[in-house]
């Protein structure tokens, strides 16, 4: 395995104290922060204070896509062999209109789910050292910093509150 | 893990590709035979039919002799097709109306004729093996196909048997496709009724 | 009751009681799936008989064409309902009481599509030829009939599968991550697998929300469509009994009370098997027991409708159909699905009975016999007297129906017993989302 | 498909078989070859045979006395269906469900295979003819004259050839029918001195009552009876001939009635001869000879008698005037449903009634001298001698006294007692059995041979087919015998039996002044016979034992409470059609039950004794007992229990040993009675509580009102009302719209989109539009059509324990509902074919996923089997309940080899799994439109017949294009009678039914 990004780590037990740490990271210029929490959590997205995700296009798309699949399908295939069954006309809109919901809700969900895979793996920092407590009961929080700043960043990580911090290098 | 996808992903591919082009191999029928004057058929013995694609027969019967070197017209033999659902099988009786007296060049072909002669004699009919076999939910009269398409239309499904020593399945008659695309393209009824009940 | 529940009191002890539900397996444990899977048998069996023999095996007797088979195939997905409801619908409504529950109703969900999924197999006549169903390009070609209601179907049972499955999927990803690092050795490998290197970083939070938020917004106008597309099954036809316009919302309530019955007879073991009482308590299922009174209630009134519409049409088939239901041949199944669902259900306005889980357990037997015959009625007593006296006929089922139902069971059984045991059944995530962090300055 | 498909019999497989025409008894190893695909050619082509293309021969039938003529439908020279010889005056084209099954005894699987010799053991072992032949031809000659011959067969070249075949061996010929009619004969003699049974021309009677003689069914000639009646009783113009019936139980006759009396058992001669005694006391107009008759029947005064009749005398009275008063009229009498002790008085009494109202001559033509045998007192005479010893060889042929007779009459015993017997039979049957030597006739459809049905009619069978099996003609063996034995027998001809008859046919042709005999015999091959027009009929007179005459009612013997009245079925007939699962298959008319027997009760009886529909029931009799499943029949006396007869053979082959009860065990030794009087007996009920499932087709036997029978008063139907604006004038209220504006404009909504629909694919352009109409005041509920439909179609028979679960496969059905009957209203009853309707907006075709089920071009409800996966929400969705799903592989269980001959190489032979019904032999259409389209010309309206059409002997159903405004059927559907069932769920039916029509209050 590759060498991990340098930089400093720390790991909260207090959600204030992780996001006071963030918010003088971002104050002092720190702004490709990784953030681990067990769970997702209002405070540390406030502080952190992301774009919002742009996964919903991928669902937009993907509906309007099996949508507009649905019908096209139903309207060609029942045209491209014209079959009369109980007097009915060949297409029609109201039977077909559940096979376009169908879809619409099928493709709308896969590519929802495509859209969280490629976004998540997009956007993800490479090397960033974890812990496993972060899936427990801490909030993690690293800065990648050269060696010499690593110093200044241990004591505010301490100051803020951090019950743990690590230097990477 | 890449390699897995690749290789799932290779196969999916070729599947399609066999797919659509069993599909048109369907599609493709054999052309008319062209009307050729000079049509003279190898001469092979009935050893050698184990080698030709195909059922080997009871008797090694040669349609390119009959038909191509000798243009005798498929409904001498094939008495029904014009009339009937059925193309019928020859009787043995329409062998001899030539093979009483054509007895055969060489020693094979004398010993085949030799075999029909032998049945005629002795009231045992010869079991031929079937070639084609259409499922039986499926009719197809002949007589309106051959009307429609005029006497020498056999080749269309059965294939030139003109230059065939032994007969072949060259088209898959039960591949339903078969039949719906050449009634797509001469824009005849493809109701399901017309051929299913 | 309104304030947030808490039955662990921090993260860790949450993670630490769910990843616990993940040892040894107790006794009880190992005969129930032994059960499960010995019931599988026999519907595999009967199931081969079936291909082997013919459709005949099993008790049709024409008029009546659908019989036990369809009848458990609603039944199922009917079953399937209560979960996608409960973890999409509630979640959009931010319901906090839904987190411990929606882990076990979602897996439910899955494995009871999973389950109504094969029945439009096995009840067909040529089973080996099922997928001509599917608009699949051949050399033939055909493509199916679009205006079917059973092509309907087909679309709706396997996107909502596939749906529910992908939401259970995604819902799962971050516990399976909090298990991989409480666990050491080849569990470790596995979970590791399956977490999809999960770490729980913002970004990794960023689009995880959004995208189980979306999910969610599909999933709930999906689960309302399921049922009613299955109910068109019955709507779109012209027999009396099933040609009724409130089917769609009636077949859903059902569906929904059905669906919630089968999570209290599921849970109400599952919490005492997998030993999370503490986890899963009174909260959870007087809530659920408000839900279950709620459609159950909206059940009565359909029940009423139909009478009352069946008197009020003045359409001579449909009254004697609905006569006949009452006080035909099939009068005893008519009256168990009137009982067991718009009475019994009307006991959950006691808060003392929404509390004992004894009586909910008792209850949602009821429910779950109820609704089966609910079906039954519907789809048997309709066929069984309709437009032609002269073909009236009566169904007597034999082992062939009675087979591949318990096989039903056994396959649903099986599926969801090895999950409980293999995935966290209580979503570790969600239920840290409803614990605040601690602070260092100061309490809460 | 395809698997399922292997052991169906169709085209191809007869393909397979082509060759073995030539090739003799070959038949069977080349059809048996299932899966082998093999090509087998004809040696030398036969001229009258075109593979696929069918071949008719004219034969005759004789699966009963009446001789009708038959066109046997061959294809690659297999028989595979039996319809009516339009040219034959007795049935002209039509064909009862008996007689379209004779092809069930054709391809029996039962059939005796060869000449077979009883062993040492008792068991049977195969031998040469001609160790058979030498055997019969030692056992003749040593016999010494005591040769006795029981013979089956009907007047013909073989019953001379027999004849005298008997007299030179100096032994005696009995030819036996069970049912032979001799009371009538009998009466015939006393009344008017002519022992011969006449023609009764039910076309021209405008008024018919029926004293028990079941002519719908059993009596002489049914399918010349039911024509006759079609044509009068069916409404037309306004007018309909009546029919009363009289009797304890209403058979199909009964039910077919205007009226029905359930009179007391045995008094219908005193009614007769009331209802004479009303005429001549009223009418001045009587022939002068009856008037001597006064004084006689003075003593029958309707008020003398009306107490034990059943009758009020003003009901006796009415009946009498209106019989005089509409002419011509027709009494008829002698059914076996009512031939007691008595029956012989019966039918002199109505042959009085008829003479007193001047029908004789008219509808009673003496001179036809239909086909009777010799009778039951000469079996009997028979029997005695051999129980006396008397008799060294018997020859049974095409006969089977054995199970015909009561158990009671110790046949079996007395033939014991004979020696040495010989059977012909088809089949191993119960008399057959006991004989110590088989040598097995060819079927009818295998021989040369004739019938004399009657006088002028000279009616040919020709060999349509190689023998299925090693067996000859009976006449081959008699010759074969007699050049063996010699002596006596040597005077008779020498050549073979086909020599033989062909020589007696060109001597007769001389006869005629045939000049070309060759293209003679070539019309009359073609013809099937030579018809000549029948014989101006007899005058007949009083004979002075008319005066003999009486009306005392028979005694019956026994303790019991209830009479017991047993029915002959219009299926089975004496039994003979036991053995053949159409007939088993086919409902009986009357119950609707399959594959059992049972025991009639009126309901009220049997709510007195706590009798609940299956439970079976022990009738115990002074000479016997009999079990059978009960069936609550409003239709017969509450004093009288009946059972069908021809169940509970003993021995007759796998469909019919041991099905149901034999209801012959009842009944006493009849003695020296002059005929066997099936209604003799008082029998006790005993309930054993155990209970059977009645196999029957019937879900509800009423139909709620729903319209589906329609039926209006023949005022109404005469002053062009349609069935609905009679309703509605009954109910006193205007006709309104069934549907709402709403339905309307949807309804409209569907025209609409069928124009648009109609613009794409193959619906572009003009196509037939298939359509049927059913005339209801015609059917009789015969179920001919069913047969006919069975046959055509390859329909499996499923058997009893799938009928048991309401899985019948009949594509056509006959429904029989019942109206009124309650407190004090008559019960009426309604037949309604129930087939596909072919709905325009078929309800069955948009919820097939696969359009399996869908609208063809031409109009019909098309049902593709190889497509259909079997999901069966059609057959949920069709309000007729008319498809039918193929549970289990039927077509493997229900075609045993050789069944599957019989199969239409023209029909797919349905697999496991799917859906099926009726598609208006949409074989037949394409056949046709292939037909025309080779000859270059259009279809013309009949070029279509459907099966069912063809062969309805009341030509109540017309099938053709509605679109031509000129065919029959659409001529047909624009009576104000018409409708269509379930008009309100705007289904739009191809199927037009024309209310029946009744004689309301005017009687």
């Amino acid at each position: 395995m590759a060498a991990m990004t340098p930089g400093v780590l720390a790991s909260f037990v207090h959600i204030d104290a992780a996001t006071d740490a963030i918010r003088a990271l971002k104050a002092q210029g720190h702004t490709d922060l990784t953030v681990y929490a067990p769970a997702p959590n209002h405070e540390i997205e406030e502080a952190l204070d992301h774009p919002v995700s742009p996964v919903r296009l991928f669902t937009l798309v993907g509906g309007l896509t099996g949508c507009a699949a649905g019908f096209a399908m139903t309207f060609w295939m029942s045209d491209n062999w014209p079959l009369l069954v109980g007097g009915k006309p060949i297409a029609t809109v109201p039977p077909y209109v559940v096979l376009g919901f169908e879809l619409m809700i099928l493709m709308g969900a896969l590519s929802t789910v495509l859209g969280m895979i490629v976004m998540s793996v997009v956007n993800a920092r490479k090397r960033v050292p974890f812990s496993e407590r972060f899936t427990d009961d801490q909030i993690g929080v690293f800065v990648p910093c050269r060696a010499d700043q690593a110093a200044a960043l241990e004591g505010l990580m301490q100051r803020a509150g951090s019950v743990e911090v690590t230097h990477a290098a | 893990m890449r390699k897995l996808a690749s290789v799932f992903g290779g196969t999916l591919l070729l599947t399609l590709a066999v797919a659509f082009l069993a599909r048109d191999a369907t599609a493709s029928r054999q052309a008319a035979p062209v009307a050729n004057d000079s049509l003279v058929a190898p001469t092979l013995t009935a050893s050698d039919s184990a080698a030709l694609k195909g059922p080997r027969q009871p008797i090694f019967f040669r349609h390119d002799i009959h038909a191509g070197q000798y243009k005798i017209n498929c409904q001498y033999c094939h008495y029904s097709v014009s009339v009937s659902s059925e193309p019928g099988i020859p009787s043995m009786g329409t062998c001899m109306n030539c093979h009483l007296v054509i007895g055969g060049s060489d020693s094979s072909a004398q010993r085949e004729i030799a075999k029909v002669r032998e049945s005629y004699n002795s009231g045992t009919p010869v079991e031929w093996n079937r070639v084609y076999f259409l499922a039986r939910y499926a009719h197809f009269p002949h007589m309106r196909h051959i009307n429609a398409l005029g006497p020498n239309a056999c080749a269309t499904c059965h294939g030139d048997v003109t230059r065939t020593p032994q007969v072949f399945k060259v088209n898959n008659v039960n591949n339903m496709g078969f039949c719906i695309s050449c009634h797509l393209e001469r824009n005849v009824s493809r109701d399901c009724s017309v051929c299913h009940y | 009751m309104s304030h947030a529940y808490t039955p662990s009191q921090t993260h860790a002890e949450v993670t630490r009681d769910v990843v616990a539900t993940l040892g040894a397996p107790s006794r009880g444990y190992v005969m129930m799936l032994a059960g499960a899977v010995g019931l599988f048998l026999v519907g595999l069996f009967t199931f081969v008989m079936l291909l082997k023999e013919g459709l005949g095996l099993s008790g049709y007797s024409p008029p009546i064409m659908w019989s036990v088979y369809i009848t458990t195939f609603v039944f199922w997905v009917g079953i399937g309902h209560a979960g996608t409801l409960i973890s999409a619908i509630l979640f959009l409504f931010r319901s906090q009481w839904r987190t411990a529950v929606y882990r076990a109703t979602e897996a439910m969900t899955v494995f009871a599509v999973m389950t109504a999924g094969l029945f439009p197999i096995i009840h067909i006549g040529r089973q080996w030829i099922f997928y001509w169903l599917l608009p699949y390009p051949n050399q033939r070609y055909l493509w199916p009939n679009f205006k079917s209601p059973l092509l309907w179907d087909v679309f709706a049972i396997s996107t909502y599968l596939t749906v529910s499955t992908t939401f259970l999927v995604v819902g799962l990803v971050p516990d399976i991550a909090a298990v991989r690092d409480q666990v050491s050795g080849w569990r470790k490998k596995l979970y590791a697998a399956c977490s999809l290197g999960w770490t729980g970083s913002d970004n990794q939070w960023r689009h995880y929300t959004r995208g189980y938020l979306y999910l969610a917004a599909l999933a709930t106008p999906l689960v309302l469509s399921v049922h009613s597309v299955v109910s068109w099954d019955f709507a779109m036809s012209i027999i009396p009994g099933w040609h009724g316009t409130i089917f769609a919302p009636y077949f859903v309530a059902g569906a929904i009370y059905s669906g919630i019955g089968m999570v209290f007879t599921l849970l109400i073991p599952l919490r005492k098997l997998l030993r999370v009482e503490h986890m899963i308590v009174d909260y959870h299922f007087d809530n659920l027991a408000k839900l279950t009174l709620f459609t159950g209630s909206i059940l009565f009134y359909a029940y009423a409708m139909e009478y009352f519409v069946a008197w009020y049409s003045g359409n001579t088939f449909e009254q004697v159909t609905f006569w006949r239901r009452a006080f035909g041949p099939m009068w005893w199944a008519g009256w168990s699905m009137i009982i067991c669902n718009a009475f019994v259900s009307q006991l959950l306005w006691f808060r003392k009975i929404r509390v004992n889980l004894t009586a909910l357990f008792v209850i949602s037997i009821f429910i779950n016999i109820g609704m089966w015959f609910e079906r039954y009625v519907i789809i048997v007593s309709s066929l069984s007297n309709d437009y032609e006296p002269w073909a009236w006929g009566q169904l007597n089922p034999t082992w062939a129906d009675w087979g591949i139902l318990a096989g039903s069971f056994g396959w649903f059984g099986m599926y969801f017993l090895l999950f409980a045991r293999t995935f966290p059944i209580i979503a570790i995530q969600e239920i840290k989302e409803t614990i605040p962090f601690p602070r260092k300055r100061g309490g809460h | 498909m395809d698997e399922t498909q292997e052991s169906g019999m169709d085209r191809r497989r007869f393909l397979t078989v082509l060759g073995v025409t030539g090739a003799g008894t070959a038949a069977l190893s080349g059809c048996s070859t299932d899966r082998v695909q093999k090509l087998i050619p004809y040696m030398v082509q036969s001229e009258d045979q075109v593979p696929g293309i069918p071949t008719y021969y004219a034969s005759t039938c004789t699966e009963c006395a009446s001789g009708c003529g038959l066109h046997v439908k061959t294809r690659e020279a297999r028989a595979i269906k039996l319809e009516g010889n339009p040219a034959h005056p007795v049935n002209a084209g039509k064909l009862c469900a008996r007689g379209q099954a004779g092809l069930q005894s054709l391809y029996n699987p039962n059939r005796v295979r060869g000449p077979r010799k009883r062993l040492a053991d008792g068991g049977f072992a195969d031998t040469p003819w001609a160790d058979g032949v030498a055997e019969v031809a030692a056992r003749v000659s040593a016999a010494g004259g005591k040769v006795a011959v029981i013979s089956g067969a009907g007047r013909g070249t073989f019953s001379d050839l027999l004849a005298a075949w008997t007299a030179a061996a100096g032994g005696t010929v009995v030819r036996y029918q069970p049912f032979d009619h001799e009371p009538m004969r009998a009466a015939n003699q006393q009344v008017f001195g002519v022992n011969g049974l006449p023609s009764h021309d039910f076309a021209s009677a405008r008024m018919v009552v029926s004293f028990g003689a079941d002519f719908l069914e059993t009596w002489l000639t049914p399918i010349e009876n039911q024509r006759g009646f079609a044509a009068s009783h069916g409404y037309h113009d306004g007018t309909m001939s009546r029919l009363v019936a009289l009797a304890p139980r209403m058979s199909l006759t009964g039910m077919n009635a205007d009226e029905w009396f359930d009179i007391v058992p045995g008094a219908e001669a005193a009614i007769a001869l009331s209802m004479a005694q009303v005429i001549l006391a009223e009418r001045s107009s009587a022939p002068p000879d009856a008037v001597a008759l006064r004084g006689m029947l003075a003593a029958y005064a309707p008020d003398q008698i009306a107490q034990q009749s059943g009758l009020t005398a003003d009901q006796i009275r009415l009946l009498a005037r209106e019989f005089v008063s509409t002419e011509p009229s027709l009494a008829v009498a002698g059914g076996i449903g009512s031939q007691h002790a008595g029956a012989a008085q019966v039918c002199a009494a109505v042959n009085i009634l008829n003479y007193v109202a001047g029908n004789v001559g008219k509808t009673v033509r003496f001179g036809a001298d239909l086909e009777a045998g010799d009778g039951y007192a000469a079996l009997a005479a028979l029997q005695r001698r051999m129980d006396a010893g008397e008799i060294a060889v018997l020859v049974v042929h095409d006969a089977n006294p054995v199970y015909a007779l009561p158990k009671s009459a110790g046949f079996a015993a007395a033939m014991a007692k004979v020696p040495y017997k010989v059977s012909t039979a088809l089949v191993l049957d119960e008399t057959a059995a006991l004989c110590d030597l088989i040598l097995p006739q060819s079927h009818a459809l295998e021989r040369w041979d004739d019938l004399r049905p009657r006088a002028g009619i000279r009616s040919l069978m020709q060999p349509v087919m190689e023998p299925v099996y090693d067996t000859l003609p009976a006449g081959e063996v008699l010759l074969r015998v007699a050049k063996a034995a010699g002596g006596a027998l040597a005077g008779l001809p020498s050549g073979t039996w086909d020599d033989y008859l062909k020589a007696q046919w060109q001597a007769f042709g001389r006869s005629r002044g045939a000049g070309d005999l060759a293209s003679w015999w070539v019309g009359v091959l073609a013809e099937g016979g030579v018809y000549d027009a029948p014989p101006a009929p007899s005058a007949v007179r009083l004979a002075a034992s008319a005066q003999q005459v009486s009306g005392q009612s028979p005694a019956f013997t026994g303790e019991g409470e209830f009479l017991f009245a047993p029915s002959a079925s219009p299926m089975l007939y004496d039994g003979r059609g036991a053995d053949k699962p159409w007939l088993l298959e086919n409902p009986d008319p009357v119950t609707k039950i399959t594959w059992q027997s049972w025991i009639e009760v009126h309901p009220e009886t049997a709510a007195e004794l706590d009798i609940r529909e299956g439970e079976i029931l022990r009738l115990v009799s002074a000479s016997g007992s009999l079990e059978a499943p009960a069936y609550l029949y409003p239709g017969v006396r509450r004093d009288v229990v009946s059972a069908p007869l021809g169940y509970g053979h003993t021995n007759f082959g796998q469909y019919a040993t041991g099905r149901g009860a034999n209801a012959l065990d009842l009944l006493a030794a009849p003695g020296d009675a002059a005929f066997l009087p099936y209604v003799s007996t008082r029998v006790t009920i005993e309930k054993t509580r155990r209970y059977q499932k009645v196999a029957k087709t019937e879900g509800s036997n009423r139909q709620l009102g729903r319209g589906i029978a329609e039926a209006m008063p023949l005022a109404a139907a005469a002053r062009g009302l349609t069935p609905e604006e009679a309703h509605h004038e009954a109910a006193g209220g205007p006709a309104h719209e069934i549907n709402t504006p709403r339905e309307l404009e949807a309804i409209a909504g569907f025209a609409a989109a069928q124009k648009v629909a109609a613009t794409k694919g193959n619906y572009v352009g003009d196509h037939p539009q298939w359509g049927m109409t059913i005339d209801l005041a015609k059917c009789t509920g015969c179920s001919a059509c069913v047969t006919a439909c069975y046959a055509e179609n390859n329909i499996p028979t499923v058997g009893e324990s799938e009928v048991l679960r309401g899985r019948e496969m009949s594509w056509m059905r006959i429904e029989r509902y019942y109206e009124g009957g309650h407190d004090g209203e008559p019960l009426e009853t309604r037949f309604v074919p129930m087939l596909c309707q072919h709905c325009a907006n078929a309800p069955c075709e948009p919820v097939c996923p696969v359009y399996a089920a869908y609208h063809t071009p031409d109009g019909l409800n098309g049902q593709v089997y190889n497509r259909c996966v079997g999901t069966r929400y059609c057959s949920n969705n069709c309000p007729f309940k008319v498809r039918y799903f193929n549970w289990f592989a039927y077509n493997k269980k229900a075609f045993p080899e050789p069944l599957h001959l019989q199969l239409n190489p023209d029909v797919t032979v349905r697999a496991r799994g799917v859906m099926e019904k009726c598609t208006f032999c949409v074989q037949r259409i394409r056949g046709a439109q292939n037909e025309a389209a080779l000859a270059h010309r259009p279809l013309r309206d009949g070029d279509v017949v459907t099966a069912c059409a063809q062969a309805c002997p009341s030509s109540a159903i017309i099938f053709g294009d509605r679109m031509d405004p000129e065919s029959r059927v659409a001529r047909s559907a624009a009576d104000p009678r018409g409708y269509h069932v379930f008009e309100e769920t705007n289904v739009r039916p191809s199927i037009t039914y024309l209310a029946k029509v009744l004689h309301g209050a005017e009687a």
